[in-house]
């Protein structure tokens, strides 16, 4: 296991990382529930579920649906608030070494900065802005969709952090090249992309949306090409480090963003399928650093050639 | 030892009726700690399609064989596909998940409604030698395998259906009042469709009879990760059924 | 096969078909391709290959790639131009009774105008504005993304059309609803969608992009959430009939874009799987309506139970 | 008769080296009109993964049994599925589709690169009693099935590898110039990688032999709706390699 270390090692806009494989947030719950399954250590880093400032209970109705080669959800936002994450469940996971990042979420421009603020000594090693949430009425993916806004809640949230900031960019847009760059003007560390494309399925024995909350987001291997073709353009544009995400399974689907100019990746809905997925995707790519003769993760990033 | 993740041989496939199947598994370290009311996460195909992993009361276990048994009902395309597997095959499976039934009774009676009976029987295995009364609910009788696998188990297997092609016709409920009045029964599992459940949890609750129930839900990870299977308790506090259940309970979670 | 078609007629915006399930432009070609595999007639109508005033040669380098559940093309829009399309191939598609609809793309809005003007009265049933190509330089998507441009095509081509104007959306936008609303107020007969979603894939062999256009338009199975949400939010939002598209495999997908809204649909990657699709998936409909005892197609158009 | 979808029965799937497979179905509406050229368009699993058909030539076909065979090389995910079906499985194939080789000739020498050859064989066939000639080239010694299949029925098989561990080593048109030369030929027959056809044409141009070559591409419909094969001939017009080929004069497409 540690044999890879040297060569898979990064270092995400000072965030240290014993491998570029991290767990997607949402999809890895706070870490601890795969305790039993992986050696949290041998992840690049754990992103929480998004986190809010008060207790959520989430959406109501089915949450899940499976379509071809994907999933939808629409989870809306479950979680027990910062107060209690810090408090009850922050102190389990912060027996590992792996870097915690929290994903924050908030109704409003101020609440994300509230949250950066609570969040600023706790002791994780990151934050990821998540203005890109399909699921919820409020906030989430409005600000994702805004370069302004976008802007907005990044330089809040700069203002209050004392660890690196990663913004979270939603694909459903037009331009993702211009949200990019307006979280990098605002000073974002990282960013990270893709979260989830707005879908919706219906039931037709019911006549009703299969969700409860009618629309979710679509992940898995379904939204790779489109994941791919973001990270791409956005990597081209910007200079700080990118992270790739969206429907990552096997360590070849990793190399693909890291060739399109990701400097880490992330492994959501594979998780569910494979709970070993972010440790062996790692593993993958060092066979795959070996195989070639390269001896660090860094030769692919970008190295498309066109 | 805990949850594992492990590729498990088929040692047998069989038909039990034209939809239901019972499948039996080689996986030594999951059958070593199954308890009754667990479930296991089981890949049913190798590719994308179906994506995600389908869960599956463990149905019996057998730590000294090393073997798993789960009974389903063929209902989309994961169980159709899973029905086409065959001996020799290897199937992954995650387990054992979520939390089991507790055993802490003297004269227990189990409730099934459907597929919900799958799980009782293990418990009533566990269960033995103390003396086991179940009660199994179906909608006809081509799908009323149920008794023919309780009956070495128990001492009484009674019978409803909807629409009475075997058994009392109407549903398990019906018979539960008589039944507790007589029967000094002191605890009372069930599993099977949700308004079942309730009206398993009122009746108890007016007998004073302490009752577990299991619960389903659309799962993803099936670990307690993804929330997509949670639920609000009595208290107000949020419940995964995956991790803090399936089985609760009944005042715990229901009204 | 004729028992169906009481049940199937349907009318869109003056176009009459036999069944609501049409052949998505680009995927059947200019119909006769697929003649000797089925009935024409039994088609809904067949909308040919997008086409510009001059003769097009296409993209170079490979032109397809498979991904999870769908496909990368990036054709290009090669096609023989409207010249050649009216002398030498309409005269064989027209000797058909199915409706034939003309998918038109320029590269400025004038040439939009031009080819409205030359394919006027040539016989053909519906033009179908093509602003949404994601392959070509020039043109295509870019007035697909901005719903003045967009609204500036349909205006240009409802000048000179003497046939109902069908706009087919891009999906890569913020707000489909918006685009939807500005080609109806531009005077839109109908309104198509989705057309492909931009993505990208890349070889991890060769680091080179698998597509000789480097990016690429991903269609079938895998894009079918999204297009089902456009759909139903696009049937809300708007009072011209809206045709469905995306991922269609079976009488079921097809039914799940009716009961979002959808008046018809069309089948795209799914005639590359199955040339029988489209009538396969009209019977397939037809059963479904008699096994619910409904009868006509109509009673499940926007029926989905929110 | 013209193309059709057929659902076609395994007859018989045989190995014959370690990455190569011949599998025989049983087609007889493609069988009855199959040409040599020919290929069929062949779906290798039932669900989405893989999505799209895969093109294979037409190895073999017996009007008379109602089957044809292809010979292919296990090379990704497609080929892989397709290597594991089994004797009475059904395969969905669409064919024939493409233009056949022209056969107006007397004398034929038909030059085969790797698995180009499987449509040669077809052709030598249906090319008997003529006197038929083949260059057979390929990688290697283990990956060279082709003379075996090609002797009885052909008068001459020279063969060439990359590495010389069978017959002469080099590439087939090394050994064109001197059998041109010698051997009275009036038609060639090739398929293979581009750069040898671009090699055989050139050679062939030389000689003042008319020449046929089977291109490949990158395809989805196969029957010329998609427009994901086309390449442009040599007169500037478009072709599409499904359709109008896979069958093309050398001078019509190379240059
Ligand atoms: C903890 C747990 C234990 C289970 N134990 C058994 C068992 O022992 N035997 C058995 O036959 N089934 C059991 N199930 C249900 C089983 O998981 C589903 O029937 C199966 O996943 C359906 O897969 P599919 O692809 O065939 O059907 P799909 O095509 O996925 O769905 C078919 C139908 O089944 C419903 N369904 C699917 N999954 C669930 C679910 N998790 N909860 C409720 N409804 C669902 C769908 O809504 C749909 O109506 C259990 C479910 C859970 C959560
Ligand atoms: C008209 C025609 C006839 C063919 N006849 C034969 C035959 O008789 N025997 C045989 O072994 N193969 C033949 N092929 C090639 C065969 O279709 C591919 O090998 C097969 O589709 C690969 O599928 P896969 O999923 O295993 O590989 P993939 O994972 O799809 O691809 C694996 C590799 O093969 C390459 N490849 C895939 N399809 C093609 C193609 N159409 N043209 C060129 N390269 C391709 C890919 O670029 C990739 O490098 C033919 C192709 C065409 C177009
Ligand atoms: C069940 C589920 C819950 C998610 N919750 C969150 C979340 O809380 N915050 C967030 O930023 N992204 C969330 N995501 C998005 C993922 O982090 C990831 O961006 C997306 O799923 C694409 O990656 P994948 O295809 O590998 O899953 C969630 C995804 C899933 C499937
Ligand atoms: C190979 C290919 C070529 C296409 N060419 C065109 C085109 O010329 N004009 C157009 O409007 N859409 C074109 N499309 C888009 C389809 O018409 C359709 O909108 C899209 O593929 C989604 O439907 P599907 O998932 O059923 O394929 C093309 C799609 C494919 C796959
Ligand atoms: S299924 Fe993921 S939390 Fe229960
Ligand atoms: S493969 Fe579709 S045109 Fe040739």
């Amino acid at each position: 296991m540690n044999s890879y270390n040297a060569a898979l090692a990064v270092d995400i806009a000072g965030i240290k990382m014993k491998t570029p494989v991290m767990a997607a947030s949402g999809t890895f719950g706070f870490g601890v529930e795969y305790a039993g399954l992986l050696d949290l250590n041998q992840i690049g880093a754990v992103v929480v579920k998004g986190m809010t400032l008060k207790p959520r209970d989430g959406n109501t109705g089915r949450r899940i649906a499976e379509t071809p080669a994907g999933m939808l959800n629409a989870i809306g936002l479950e979680n027990p608030g910062v107060d209690r994450f810090l408090k009850e469940i922050f102190p389990q996971l912060s027996q590992y070494q792996v870097p915690v990042i929290v994903n924050i979420a908030g109704g409003t421009i101020e609440e994300y900065g509230e949250l950066a603020r609570q969040l600023a000594n706790s002791g994780i090693a990151g934050l990821e802005i998540n203005i890109s949430c399909p699921n919820v009425k409020q906030g989430g993916m409005v600000f994702g969709t805004d370069p302004n806004s976008a802007a907005a809640v990044v330089g809040e949230v700069k203002k209050y952090a004392a660890v690196p900031v990663i913004a979270k960019l939603s694909p459903n847009v037009t331009d993702i090249v211009a949200m990019a760059r307006a979280v990098e003007s605002a000073g974002a560390d990282a960013i990270s992309l893709i979260n989830t494309l707005l879908g919706m399925a219906i039931d037709v024995h019911s006549w009703r949306p299969v969700l409860g909350n009618i629309v979710g987001g679509l992940s898995g291997p379904a939204v790779r090409p489109i994941a791919v073709r973001m990270v791409w353009q956005v990597a081209k544009a910007v200079k700080v480090p990118v992270i790739g995400m969206g429907g990552i399974m096997t360590a070849e689907d990793a190399v693909e963003f890291l060739l399109a100019g990701a400097s880490a990746v992330a492994v959501g809905t594979a998780n569910f399928i494979n709970p070993h997925a972010a440790t062996q995707i790692a593993e993958g790519i060092a066979d795959y650093l070996r195989q070639r003769g390269l001896c660090h993760v860094s030769q692919l990033v970008g190295q498309v050639r066109i | 030892m805990s949850k594992q993740m492990e590729q498990a041989g088929v040692v047998s496939h069989l038909w039990l009726a034209s939809t239901i199947k019972m499948l039996t598994l080689r996986a030594p370290v999951i059958a070593q700690c199954a308890e009754p009311g667990q479930f296991i996460h089981m890949r049913v195909a190798d590719s994308y399609h179906p994506l995600l992993r389908r869960p599956f009361s463990i149905a019996d276990a057998d730590p000294q064989a090393g073997t798993i048994s789960i009974i389903y009902r063929i209902v989309g395309a994961g169980t159709e596909l899973l029905a086409k597997v065959k001996d020799g095959d290897q199937v992954n499976c995650l387990g054992p998940l979520g939390k089991a039934f507790e055993l802490n009774c003297h004269k227990p009676l189990l409730v099934g409604g459907g597929m919900g009976l799958a799980p009782l029987l293990f418990l009533a295995r566990r269960l033995c030698p103390r003396p086991v009364q179940v009660i199994s609910g179906g909608r006809t009788a081509a799908e009323m395998v149920w008794p023919a696998l309780f009956q070495p188990l128990c001492e009484n297997v009674a019978i409803t259906t909807d629409d009475g092609s075997v058994g009392r016709r109407g549903v398990t409920t019906d018979l539960l009042p008589k039944l507790l009045t007589d029967g000094q029964f002191d605890r009372i599992y069930a599993c099977g469709p949700r308004p079942m459940l309730i009206g398993v949890a009122e009746i108890t609750k007016k007998f004073k009879i302490s009752c577990q129930v299991s619960l389903e839900e659309h799962m993803a990870c099936g670990i307690g990760a993804c929330l997509a299977c949670t639920c609000s308790g009595t208290d107000g506090l949020r419940r995964k059924i995956c991790s803090d259940g399936p089985v609760f309970w009944a005042e715990e979670v229901l009204p």
